[in-house]
C-alpha cells in the first residue's frame, strides 16, 4: 500500500487497491526466482546428505559380507598363496583398517574418482559411461510408449467407467501386473524369436555390424549421428523386444494410476463447467481434464522412469543387454566393492534428479505450486 | 455449580420422561440412522478373486493330498513332457512339476504375507511414532526411508541375500528391508493429517493423555490406508520373492519356489512346461492378490466409500 | 406475467439416478417456468434436487441417469438434442455458476484462456476480438486491471473476484438464461452483496433471465421475484417470492422459515424442523414432509399431493395447508 | 505461457521423427550395406569373413598376466604367441610355436628353448629371449592368479635366441605350463613404454593392465579390433602375423546368456559357434550342428575328516555308505551328452584318468548296511555348496540328486548354498563338514591336482585330511606320481593312487563333465581343446 | 464472575513466501459464566486463529488466556490438567470432530471425571446424551450413523462430560441445513442458562449471533472494532465496518430491496494498511485515519473508531435505517491477490 501525501483528498478516490499495481509484478518475479534459488539450494544440500547415506549404507552392507573379494577375484590355487593374497589386498587397499577404506573412499569421491571396480578392472566412471547410456536408450522409449499408451487407454477407462472398454482396459492392466516380469520377457523371447523368427535374440547389435562410434553412448542415436542408417535400423530392431516387454510391465502400472486420476477429475465441477461453457468432448477432455489429470500421473510416472533408469536386472539379464542393472547385478555377485557404490551413487542421484524433474514438472503443470 | 447429576432424576420414570431436548423445541430424540451396506465393489471380480485364493488355500493346505508324487523326489525321468502319469511334466530332477507347484503354494504364499505383514509392523510402527512425534524423529525418519527408496529395490535384496546366503528368511529379511519405508510413509501421511484432526484436538482437551490418545485416536484411524497398501503389496511380494529366486536368492534347494522353477526352465524353453506352467501359478496368485487388494481398498478407502 | 411461450418451461420432469439397488428417483413431477429477463428462484435444504435440476438442464447428469417429461428452452426441446445440439445451447443459450468457484475454475489455466476458448467458437470471433470481450467483461464484473488478470490464475483472486470472474466466464457468449447454483453459499455477506448487485445490474441492463439457486431465504427475498420451494425432489410450492415469504402456505416453509435467524428482527428462540431431511431411497409413498410436518393428517400418507393453483397465484403441494391457512384453492 | 510451450513440443516432435526418417532413409555407409549383406557374400569363407563366437563372457583383462578366467583364456590365446603350444585336440604333447625345439635335461628341472628367429610382434620387431624373460617375471612378479604356478621357475637368456627355464622342484611339465595362456610373450619395448614391468614390486608399480585391455602387445594371429566385456569384444587379424594367416579375418565374441546360445545356435547360423552350451542344453540341438568336446571337470564331494569339526562326515562307514548311496550315472544324466559318471578323479580329457569300465555304480544295500554300521543313524548333515550355475548345471540340482540318492539310503543331508564369496571363504577356513563344488585343473596334466589333494596340499588340509589320518599306502601312490619322470610311468601311478583314493579319501568324485564347442555346420577344425583355452579361433575354417 | 479472560492475545504465523502474518493483532475479550459472547467477522479476519489460542490448542505469540485464574497452557506432550479441562470447545465439522472408529459411548467417556466409578460412569453418560436430546441407544453406534445436526449435539455432549465452565464454539453451525442450525444453536443457548456455562460463540453469521449472543464482539483484520451488547450493536452499529455488515444482511420483506455493498475486499493479512485497519474501505475516512485507532468506551459499548461521534453527527440518526442504496452507484473494486513475496 503506498503512503499518499494528502489522505485526505487521496483517500474517497483510493479504489481499494490493496497491492500496487505497477510494482506487483517485478516484486513478485524476483520473490519467485528468490525463492526457486533458496529451493534448488535445499534440494542440492539434500542431495549431498542423500548420496552420502547411500556411501554409507552401501558400505556397511558390504562389508557384512563374509568373505572378502579376494576370493571371487583369485583363483582357488591362488587364494591358498598368503603372499598372493596379500599382495592382491594391498592393491585394493582391504589391509587398511574399515574406517580408513571408507575415509579414502570418500576422499577419492571428492576428487571425482569413483574408484577401480575389482571385477572389470575398469574405472567405475568409465564403467558406467558404458552401461548407462545402454539403460537410457531402453528406459527412454519404454518410458515414452508408456506415458502414451497409459494415459491414452486410462484416459478411455476413465472416460467409459464401468462399460467394456474400461473393463477390458482395467482387466489387461490387473493381468500385467500380475505377470512376473522375467517370465514375461523369456515367453516373449521364446515366442518371437525362436518360434516365429522375427525378433533378435538379445544383445543391442547384430554381430555383422560394428558398433556406432561412441558419442552418446546410445547406438540408435550414435547411428543416426553417424549416418549409419542400416545401423540404426539394427539398434531399434534390437530395441524392440526388451522395449516392450518394460512398456508393458510399466502401462500395467501407471494405467491404474491415470484412469483413477482421471476419474477424480471428471468428477470437478470445472470439467462441468468447461462442458457448460459449450466445449465439444474432445476440448474438455484434452485441455482440461487431461492437464489437471497429469499432475498425479506425474509422480508415479517419475518413479516408473527412475526405477526403469536404474536399470531392470531381470529384463537386462534375459536380454543379454549390457546396461547399468547387468553391472549392478554383476557388481553384487562378485562383492565388488567400488562398483556397488558406483551403482548406489548413480541410483540415488537418478532418484533426486528424477524427484527433482517431478518438482519441475508440477511447477509448470500447476500455476499454483510454482512457488512452493 | 453446574453438577448434571443434581438436576436430573438419576433414572428417569418409564412413560413420563420428558427428553430435555424435547421440551425446550419440540424434537424427536435422535436415534442413528439404519446402517447402510458400504457399496458392494466389483462383486463379479472380487468373487473370481476369492476362489483363486480359496483354491490356492487348499491346494496349500491339502498338498500331501492334491500332489501326486513327493516334490522332492524323483518321481519320473528327467525333463519329461506332460503325460498321464505327470499332469504338467517333471522338472530337470525328473520331479513331477504338479507337486512341486502344490507344495510351492507351501512355500510364496506364506512367505509372501510374512513380508508384508513385518514391513506393515516395521514400516507401520516407525512412521505412526514419526508421524506422531515429528520433529527430529520425523525428520530422520524421512531421511532414512529417502535412502532405501533411492537404492534399487531389487539390488538392495540381492547385496543382502549375497552377504547372509540363499534362504526363505534371508529374502523375506531382504525384502522386508526394502518394502518397509512405503508402509513407514503411508502411515505418517495418514498420522499427520490426524493430527490435524478435531477429534484429536478434543480428546486432548477432554484431558487424554498423549499415548492414549495415539492409541484411541490416532492409531485406528491409521491404519486403514496401511491395510489397503499392505493388500495390494501381497501380489508384489509373490513377484519379488520369485524374482529372488530367479535369481537363485530364494529359499534353499530342492524347496520348489515358484521363481526358482521359472529359472530351471528358463534355460531351455522347448521344455516349455518347466517354467511356463510355474509362471502361471504366480500369475493366478498375484492376479487374485491383486483383486482383492482393489477390493479391499475400494472398501476400505474413505473417499471410494464416501461416494457409495 | 408475460404473454407468448415462456423462456424456459419445465414439464412434469423427473429424473433418477443409479444406485446400488436400482435407479433412485431424485426428481419427481417438477413443473417450472422462467420468462425472459426475469430473476426466478429455487430454494430448499440440501439433497431436495435442487442442483440436479440445473444439471438436468444443461445435460450434465452422471452417467446412467434417467430423464423424463420435457424441457423447453426458447422454442427447442432440449430432451431431443442429440451431443451437437447441447453444445450448441451451453454457453449460448443457457449457462451455469457453480456454488464453488475454487472447484469450477480450472487451477491450472489462466482466466483468459478459459475466459476465451468458447468466445471464439460460441459468437465466431477471432483471436484478438475474443480478447476483447473478455476485457470488457472482465471490466462489466468489475474485476480491476482486466488485462493483468486475464494472464493470472484462479488461485491469485479472492473467493468474490473468483466469482465475478466465473460469472463472466458463464455470461461470455451471452446466454439468455443463467443458472446460478448458490454462487454466493461460500461467501462473506459483504461479498455476497456485491455478487447479488452485479446479477440484478445484468438482468436491468441485458434482459438476463436467471434461475437462482439457494437455500437462504433472505437472499432469495432480496434478489428474486417469483420462487420455487423445494423439497424431496418435488415442489412444495410456489410463486411470487414476497407472498410465499411473508405468508407461507405450505407447512414446509413455514417450518424453513422458523428455523431462520431474522437477523434485524427481535431476539427469539429458532424453531427447529423435527427430524433431518428425507433421502431419495427412503421415499414413502406419501406426502415427503409427512414425516417431519407437525399437521401431518393420514390422508398425507396415502399419497403425494397434487400441485394445485391457489387464488393469490401460487401452486401448493399439500391437502392440509388450504384448511390450515384459508389459502383458497383455485377450482380446476 | 504453458500452452505455446505445449505446441512448440508438438512441433519439436513432429520436426524429430521426420528427422529421423530422412536420415535413416537416406544415408548410407558402404561398409554397413556390404555387412547386411554379408551372410551370404561371406559364405565362401573369403578371408574377410566374420566369426562370431557366442559366450557367456566372463573375463576381466586381455593381460596375460592377469588372465585366468575362460573366455579370457580363448582370447588371451589368440592374441599372444607362447614358447610351445598344444596342436588341436591333442594335449598329449607340447609342440613348438615361438620356440622352434626344446630340450629338457635330464634331472628334470631344467629346460632349454630355441626361439624361432622368424617370429615377430605384431609392430614389426623380432621376439627375442629378453622378451620372454620379461614376460614370464612379470606374470611370476604380479602375483597374480597363476603366479603359484610359475612361483618355483627361474628364466635366464643366455643369448637372444636361447631361453632356459629351471625348476626348483622336480617337475616334468614345465613345457606345458609355458604353453598356457597366461605365459604369452610380451613385446617387452613396448610393455615397458606402457607402464609394464617385471620387478619383483610388479605387483604393486605395473600399471601394464589397461593397456592391454586395448592393445594386444604381442605376437599372435590376431589383434583387438574393440574391448567391452558387457557385450562384445572384437579380435582382428595381425596382418604382420608371423605363421600361417588365421582363416577368419575378423573374430567377434558376443556376451549372451546360454539360453539364447542355444536358440541362436538352433538357427544353423553360418560362421558362428557358441562355447557354453553344456548340461542338458546339449540336447535337442540340430543334428547339423557340429560338437567337440571332452571331459575337463570333476565334481566332487568333500567330507571333513577332522572329527573334532564333525563326528559324521569322519566316520569312514558313513562315507563309504554314502558313495555306495550316490547314483552316479544319474547325477551324469544331469548334464546331457557331456556328463560321465566319475570312475576316479582325473577327467577323462587328461592323460591317467580310469577306464569308463570302472565307472563308480550306486549300491542301496550295500550304502544302507554301511549307514548302519556307522551308527550315525538319521542324524544330518549340511551340505554347503556355491549357489552358482557351473558347466551349464546349476549346482542345486546336482547337490538336490545327491540328497535324495542319500535319502534312500537314509542318510539325511541338508542343502546350505552359498553365494560364491562366502563358500570360498567359509572352504578355507577347514570348518566346513561337507562341500561340494566342480574343479578344474590348473594346466592340463593330471599330476597337478595330485599334491593338493593329498595330506600337506590345501585341499586335504581344508577337509582336516592329515599325515597322520591318511591311509599310508595312498600317501606312498601319490609320492609315486609326483616322482615319475615319464608321462607313461605316471599315467600308471596315476590310475594306482585313484583307485587307492576311492576307498582312502575324504573324497568322492561324482561326475565328470565336460565343455563342448557347438559350431555352425559349415565351420571346420572348430574343436574343443582341453588344453587351457577351450578353442582356438585361428585354427577354425569354413568347409 | 469472569469464566475466559483473553488479555493482548496475539497470533503470529509465518506464510509461505509471504513472510509474518499477525492473523490476530491484540484482542481482549471476557466471558462470564452464563453468559454468551457473540464473535463476528468475515474470513480471514483471525476469529479461528483467536478460538484455536483460547481453547489451548496452539500457543499465543503473546498475551495470555485464563479460565477464572488459572492461565491456559497449550495442549503439549503432557495429559491436560483437570483444571484446563473445564474450557471445551465445538468445532465446526461434526463430521471431523468426533473419531469415525470409536463407539460415541467411549468418546463421551473420555470426558467423564476419573473419580466417577462403575455404574456412576455409565449413569453419567445416559444423562449426557439425554441432555443433547439422543436416545440412549446412541452410545453404542459410530459418528456416521449419525446426521449432521446429530453429530453436533454428540459433540456437545462430549464438551459437557468435563462439567465445563466455558465452551468455545467456532462456526458450530455453519456445515448444518438450516433445521439442524436451530437445533443446535437452541440447544447450546439452553445449556448456557441451565448450566451457568460461558460460551464464546464464534460464527460470521451476524443474524445468527443476533439470535444467541448477549454481547457481541465484531472482528476485523485481527482486531475488535466493536464490542456491545448485541441488540444495541444491531440496532444502532457504530463502526463503519459493523455498520456494512449489518447492512449487507439480505432481509425477508414484502418490499425487498438488494443488500448494500461494501466497497474493495478485505487485505491480506500480510499487508495490514497503514493507521485505521478498515481506511481504504471507508467512506468516512479522514487524516486522521492514518494513525491507528484504540478500542475505546463510547456510550453502550466499546468502538474502534477515531470519528465515531462526527459519523454519528453527520447522519443524525443512530439507529439504522435499512435504506436501499442503488445498485449502480455502488463501485465494486477487488483486487488479485497476487502472490507476492513480502
Amino acid at each position: 500500500m503506498s503512503e499518499t501525501a494528502t489522505p485526505a483528498a487521496s483517500l474517497p478516490d483510493d479504489p481499494g487497491t490493496l497491492i500496487d499495481p505497477d510494482g506487483d509484478r517485478p516484486a513478485a518475479r524476483s520473490g519467485r526466482s528468490r525463492s526457486l534459488l533458496r529451493f534448488i539450494v535445499k534440494k542440492l544440500l539434500t542431495t549431498i546428505g542423500l548420496l552420502f547415506g547411500v556411501t554409507v549404507l552401501t558400505f556397511l552392507l558390504v562389508q557384512a559380507v563374509p568373505g572378502d573379494p579376494s576370493t571371487t577375484n583369485l583363483t582357488e590355487a591362488a587364494q591358498q598363496d598368503p603372499e598372493i593374497v596379500a599382495a592382491y589386498k594391498a592393491k585394493w587397499g582391504l589391509d587398511k583398517p574399515l574406517p580408513v577404506q571408507y575415509l579414502t573412499y570418500l576422499n577419492n569421491l571428492l576428487h571425482g574418482d569413483l574408484g577401480t571396480s575389482q571385477s572389470t578392472g575398469n574405472s567405475i566412471l568409465s564403467d558406467l559411461a558404458k552401461y548407462v547410456p545402454a539403460t537410457i536408450e531402453l528406459a527412454i522409449p519404454a518410458m515414452v510408449l508408456s506415458l502414451l499408451i497409459s494415459i491414452g487407454l486410462g484416459m478411455w477407462a476413465a472416460v467409459r467407467k464401468d462399460r467394456a472398454a474400461d473393463h477390458t482396459i482395467r482387466a489387461g492392466a490387473l493381468i500385467g501386473l500380475s505377470t512376473p516380469s522375467f517370465w514375461l520377457a523369456i515367453v516373449a523371447l521364446y515366442i518371437f524369436f525362436y518360434v516365429l523368427g522375427i525378433a533378435p535374440n538379445g544383445g543391442r547389435l547384430s554381430t555383422k555390424f560394428r558398433p556406432p562410434q561412441d558419442i552418446t553412448g546410445m547406438y540408435t542415436v550414435d547411428a543416426l549421428l553417424t549416418g549409419r542408417p542400416l545401423v540404426f535400423w539394427d539398434a531399434l530392431w534390437h530395441l524392440a523386444l526388451p522395449v516392450l516387454v518394460l512398456t508393458s510391465l510399466t502401462v500395467s502400472i501407471l494405467i491404474r494410476f491415470v484412469r483413477s486420476a482421471m476419474l477424480e477429475v471428471l468428477d470437478q465441477d470445472y470439467v462441468k463447467a468447461a462442458y457448460a461453457k459449450g466445449l465439444p468432448r474432445f476440448t474438455v477432455l484434452r485441455r482440461h481434464v487431461l492437464r489437471a489429470g497429469l499432475v498425479q500421473v506425474v509422480t508415479v510416472g517419475g518413479l516408473a522412469f527412475a526405477s526403469l533408469l536404474s536399470g531392470t536386472v531381470l529384463i537386462e539379464q534375459i536380454y543379454s543387454w549390457p546396461g547399468i542393472g547387468q553391472y549392478a547385478y554383476l557388481a553384487a555377485l562378485n562383492l565388488d566393492l567400488p562398483a556397488i557404490m558406483g551403482v548406489g551413487l548413480f541410483v540415488a542421484l537418478v532418484y533426486i534428479l528424477v524427484n527433482l524433474l517431478i518438482d519441475v514438472l508440477y511447477g509448470i503443470i500447476d500455476p499454483r505450486i510454482r512457488v512452493s | 455449580m453446574n453438577e448434571l447429576a443434581s438436576q436430573r432424576p438419576t433414572k428417569p420414570v418409564a412413560g413420563e420422561v420428558i427428553l430435555p431436548a424435547r421440551r425446550w423445541f419440540g424434537i424427536r430424540p435422535g436415534r442413528p440412522r439404519p446402517e447402510r451396506p458400504a457399496r458392494p465393489p466389483a462383486r463379479a471380480l472380487t468373487a473370481v478373486a476369492i476362489v483363486i485364493l480359496v483354491g490356492w488355500l487348499i491346494v496349500a493346505i491339502a498338498a500331501p493330498l492334491i500332489a501326486p508324487y513327493d516334490p522332492l523326489a524323483q518321481s519320473g525321468p528327467y525333463y519329461s513332457a506332460p503325460s498321464a502319469a505327470h499332469w504338467f511334466g517333471t522338472d530337470q530332477l525328473g520331479r513331477d512339476i504338479l507337486s512341486r507347484i502344490v507344495y510351492g503354494s507351501r512355500l510364496s504364499l506364506p512367505l509372501a504375507v510374512a513380508i508384508v505383514a513385518l514391513a506393515l509392523a516395521i514400516g507401520g510402527t516407525l512412521g505412526l511414532l514419526a508421524g506422531y512425534i515429528g520433529r527430529w524423529v520425523d525428520e530422520s525418519l524421512m531421511r532414512l526411508t529417502d535412502l532405501v527408496f533411492a537404492f534399487p529395490p531389487i539390488i538392495l535384496a540381492m547385496v543382502v541375500s549375497a552377504a547372509f546366503g540363499p534362504s526363505a528368511r534371508n529374502a523375506v529379511l531382504a525384502l522386508v528391508l526394502v518394502s518397509w519405508p512405503t508402509y513407514a510413509r503411508v502411515v505418517r501421511s495418514a498420522v499427520l493429517s490426524i493430527r490435524g484432526s478435531d477429534f484429536l484436538h478434543a480428546s486432548r482437551l477432554l484431558g487424554v493423555g498423549p499415548w492414549q490418545a495415539l492409541r484411541r485416536d490416532v492409531l485406528p484411524n491409521s491404519v486403514g490406508p496401511s491395510v489397503v497398501l499392505a493388500s495390494l503389496e501381497l501380489g508384489n511380494a509373490v513377484l519379488m520373492l520369485a524374482s529372488l529366486s530367479f535369481l537363485g536368492l530364494g529359499p534353499r534347494p530342492p524347496a520348489p519356489e515358484w521363481g526358482a522353477m521359472i529359472a530351471a526352465g528358463a534355460t531351455d524353453l522347448s521344455k516349455w512346461w518347466v517354467s511356463i506352467i510355474p509362471g502361471i501359478a504366480i500369475l493366478t496368485a498375484v492376479l487374485a492378490f491383486n483383486l482383492l487388494g482393489d477390493a479391499v481398498r475400494d472398501w476400505l478407502d474413505p473417499r471410494s466409500r464416501r461416494r457409495g | 406475467m408475460s404473454t407468448g411461450e415462456p423462456l424456459l418451461t419445465i414439464d412434469g420432469l423427473s429424473v433418477s439416478l443409479p444406485g446400488p439397488a436400482g435407479p433412485v428417483p431424485v426428481i419427481k413431477q417438477l413443473d417450472l417456468r422462467v420468462d425472459a429477463g426475469e430473476i426466478v428462484g429455487i430454494a430448499g435444504e440440501s439433497g431436495s434436487g435442487k442442483s440436479l435440476t440445473a444439471l438436468t438442464l444443461l445435460n450434465l447428469l452422471p452417467p446412467g441417469a434417467v430423464v423424463g417429461g420435457s424441457i423447453r428452452f426458447d422454442g427447442q426441446d432440449l430432451l431431443s438434442l442429440d451431443r451437437r445440439g447441447w453444445q450448441g445451447v451451453r454457453g449460448s443459450g443457457i449457462s451455469m455458476v457453480f456454488q464453488d468457484s475454487t472447484a469450477a475454475l480450472h487451477p491450472m489455466l489462466t482466466i483468459g484462456r478459459q475466459l476465451t476458448e468458447h468466445i471464439r467458437a460460441g459468437l465466431g470471433l477471432g483471436r484478438a476480438a475474443a480478447r476483447t470481450r473478455a476485457t470488457e467483461l472482465l471490466d462489466q464484473m468489475r474485476i480491476p486491471h482486466p488485462d493483468r488478470a486475464l494472464r493470472a490464475y484462479p488461485h491469485q483472486f479472492s473467493g468474490g473476484m473468483r466469482q465475478r470472474v466465473a460469472i463472466a466466464i458463464a455470461l461470455a457468449c451471452r446466454p439468455r438464461l443463467l443458472i446460478a447454483d448458490e454462487p454466493t453459499t461460500a461467501l462473506d455477506v459483504t461479498v455476497q452483496a456485491g455478487i447479488l448487485a452485479l446479477l440484478e445490474e445484468q438482468r436491468r441492463e441485458s434482459g438476463l433471465a436467471v434461475l437462482f439457486i439457494t437455500h437462504d431465504l433472505g437472499v432469495l427475498s432480496a434478489l428474486t421475484r417469483r420462487a420455487y420451494i423445494f423439497y424431496a425432489g418435488r415442489v412444495m410450492e410456489s410463486g411470487g417470492t414476497a407472498d410465499l415469504l411473508t405468508a407461507p402456505a405450505h407447512p414446509y416453509t413455514a417450518a424453513l422459515l422458523g428455523a431462520r435467524p431474522h437477523g434485524l428482527s427481535a431476539q427469539r428462540t429458532l424453531r427447529a424442523i423435527p427430524g433431518a431431511p428425507v433421502l431419495p431411497d427412503q421415499l414413502l409413498p406419501g406426502c415427503p414432509f409427512e414425516p417431519r410436518c407437525t399437521f401431518a393428517e393420514d390422508s398425507c400418507r396415502s399419497g403425494p399431493p397434487p400441485q394445485v393453483p391457489t387464488t393469490s397465484g401460487r401452486t401448493l403441494a399439500c391437502v392440509v395447508a388450504p384448511d390450515l391457512t384459508g389459502e383458497p384453492v383455485v377450482n380446476r | 505461457m504453458p500452452g505455446s510451450a505445449r505446441r512448440g513440443t508438438h512441433t519439436t516432435l513432429a520436426l524429430l521423427a521426420a528427422a529421423t526418417l530422412a536420415l535413416a532413409g537416406c544415408g548410407s555407409n558402404a561398409e554397413d550395406n556390404a555387412a547386411a549383406a554379408g551372410t551370404a557374400a561371406t559364405a565362401d569363407g573369403s578371408a574377410a569373413a566374420t566369426l562370431t563366437v557366442d559366450a557367456s563372457l566372463v573375463v576381466k583383462t586381455l593381460d596375460p598376466g592377469q588372465v585366468y578366467e575362460p573366455t579370457g583364456n580363448v582370447l588371451v590365446h589368440a592374441l599372444y604367441d607362447t614358447l610351445v603350444t598344444f596342436d588341436g585336440a591333442d594335449i598329449s604333447k607340447p609342440v613348438p610355436s615361438l620356440a622352434k625345439s626344446y630340450t629338457a635335461a635330464d634331472d628334470g628341472k631344467k629346460f632349454t628353448f630355441e626361439l624361432n628367429p622368424d617370429a615377430v610382434f605384431a609392430d614389426g620387431t623380432p621376439v627375442t629371449s629378453a622378451d620372454v624373460v620379461f614376460s614370464l617375471n612379470r606374470l611370476k612378479n604380479l602375483k597374480g592368479s597363476a603366479s603359484p604356478i610359475v612361483k618355483d621357475l627361474s628364466v635366464d637368456a643366455p643369448d637372444p635366441h636361447t631361453v632356459v627355464v629351471t625348476s626348483s622342484t622336480l617337475n616334468p611339465n614345465v613345457p606345458t605350463i609355458l604353453a598356457e595362456p597366461y605365459a604369452g610373450i610380451l613385446n617387452s619395448k613396448l610393455a615397458k613404454e606402457n607402464g609394464g614391468t617385471d620387478a619383483a614390486d610388479a605387483s604393486s608399480t605395473d600399471k601394464l593392465t589397461n593397456y592391454l585391455n586395448t592393445n594386444a602387445a604381442g605376437s599372435g594371429p590376431y589383434l583387438i579390433e574393440s574391448f567391452d566385456a558387457a557385450s562384445r569384444i572384437v579380435l582382428k587379424a595381425n596382418p604382420k602375423y608371423w605363421g600361417t594367416a588365421p582363416k577368419f579375418g575378423r573374430v567377434v565374441f558376443q556376451n549372451m546368456d546360454v539360453q539364447n546360445q542355444k536358440l541362436t545356435m538352433s538357427k544353423l547360423p553360418q560362421n558362428e559357434l557358441a562355447l557354453d552350451l553344456a548340461g542338458d542344453a546339449l540336447t535337442g540341438l540340430p543334428k547339423e550342428l557340429q560338437q567337440s568336446g571332452s571331459a575337463d571337470s570333476y565334481y566332487q564331494l568333500r567330507l571333513q575328516n577332522d572329527p573334532a569339526v564333525s563326528k559324521v562326515t569322519s566316520n569312514a562307514d558313513w562315507v563309504a555308505a554314502l558313495q555306495a548311496a550316490i547314483d552316479y550315472q544319474g547325477v551324469a544324466a544331469l548334464f546331457g551328452p557331456a556328463g560321465k559318471p566319475a570312475a576316479g578323479i582325473v577327467p577323462t580329457a587328461y592323460a591317467g584318468s580310469l577306464p569308463e569300465s570302472e565307472a563308480q555304480k550306486q549300491d542301496l544295500p550295500k550304502a544302507k548296511e554301511l549307514l548302519a554300521k556307522s551308527g550315525v543313524g538319521d542324524q544330518s548333515v549340511k551340505l554347503l555348496y556355491p549357489a552358482i550355475t557351473f558347466g551349464g548345471v546349476d549346482l542345486g540340482t546336482i547337490a538336490a540328486k545327491v540328497q535324495s540318492d542319500a535319502e534312500k539310503a537314509g542318510i539325511k543331508i541338508e542343502l546350505d548354498p552359498a553365494p560364491i564369496a562366502s563358500f570360498l571363504d567359509q572352504r578355507k577356513g577347514g570348518k566346513v563338514p561337507f562341500s561340494f563344488s566342480p574343479q578344474l585343473l590348473d594346466y592340463p596334466v593330471a599330476a597337478s591336482i595330485v599334491a593338493d589333494l593329498m595330506p600337506g596340499g590345501h585341499t586335504a588340509e581344508a577337509a582336516g585330511w592329515t599325515a597322520e589320518r591318511a591311509d599310508k599306502e595312498t600317501v606312498a601312490a601319490a609320492e609315486k606320481v609326483l616322482s615319475a619322470r615319464d608321462s607313461a610311468d605316471q599315467v600308471e601311478a596315476l590310475h594306482d593312487w585313484q583307485r587307492l583314493m576311492i576307498n582312502n579319501s575324504p573324497y568322492i568324485t561324482l561326475v565328470y563333465n565336460s565343455t563342448t564347442v557347438v559350431a555352425g555346420p559349415n565351420l571346420k577344425d572348430a574343436v574343443f581343446s582341453a588344453a587351457g583355452w577351450t578353442v582356438d579361433v585361428a585354427d577354425i575354417g569354413t568347409n | 464472575m469472569t469464566a475466559l479472560t483473553i488479555e493482548q492475545v496475539e497470533v503470529s504465523y509465518r506464510a509461505r513466501g509471504r513472510g509474518s502474518v499477525r492473523a490476530v493483532a491484540g484482542v481482549d475479550l471476557q466471558v462470564a459464566a452464563g453468559e454468551v459472547v457473540g464473535l463476528v467477522g468475515e474470513s480471514g479476519c483471525g476469529k479461528s486463529s483467536l478460538a484455536r489460542v483460547a481453547a489451548g490448542l496452539t500457543a499465543p505469540t503473546a498475551g495470555r488466556i485464563l479460565i477464572g485464574d488459572t492461565p491456559v497452557a497449550p495442549v503439549g506432550w503432557r495429559r491436560r490438567p483437570a483444571a484446563l479441562t473445564r474450557l471445551q470447545m465445538i468445532f465446526q465439522d461434526p463430521g471431523g470432530s468426533l473419531n469415525p472408529r470409536r463407539t460415541i459411548e467411549s468418546q463421551l467417556l473420555d470426558g467423564i471425571p476419573a473419580d466417577l466409578t462403575g455404574s456412576a460412569r455409565t449413569e453419567r453418560l445416559v444423562q449426557l446424551l439425554e441432555r443433547v436430546g439422543m436416545s440412549d441407544d446412541a452410545r453404542r453406534h459410530y459418528p456416521h450413523q449419525f446426521s449432521g445436526g446429530q453429530r453436533q449435539r454428540l459433540a456437545i455432549a462430549r464438551a459437557l462430560a468435563t462439567e465445563p465452565e466455558i465452551i468455545i464454539a467456532d462456526e458450530p453451525v455453519t456445515a448444518l441445513d438450516a433445521s439442524a442450525q436451530a437445533q443446535v444453536v437452541s440447544l447450546l443457548l439452553s445449556l448456557v442458562r441451565e448450566l451457568d456455562v460461558g460460551l464464546l460463540f464464534i460464527s460470521h453469521d451476524l443474524a445468527l449471533v443476533h439470535e444467541i449472543a448477549d454481547r457481541t464482539a465484531v472482528m476485523y483484520l485481527g482486531k475488535i472494532v466493536e464490542q456491545a451488547p448485541t441488540r444495541a450493536l444491531m440496532a444502532a452499529p457504530r463502526h463503519p465496518y459493523t455498520r456494512a455488515l449489518v447492512e449487507a444482511i439480505p432481509q425477508i420483506s414484502a418490499h425487498p430491496n438488494l443488500p448494500n455493498v461494501l466497497r474493495g475486499e478485505v487485505p491480506d493479512p500480510a499487508q495490514v494498511p497503514s493507521g485505521c485497519r478498515f481506511r481504504p474501505r471507508c467512506a468516512h475516512a479522514r487524516a486522521i485515519c492514518l494513525t491507528e485507532p484504540q478500542l475505546r468506551e463510547v456510550p453502550g459499548g466499546l468502538v474502534s473508531c477515531h470519528r465515531v461521534e462526527e459519523i454519528a453527527a453527520e447522519n443524525g440518526v443512530t439507529e439504522l435505517s435499512v435504506a436501499k442504496r442503488s445498485v449502480t452507484e455502488s463501485s465494486v473494486t477487488g483486487e488479485i491477490a497476487m502472490e507476492a513475496s513480502e
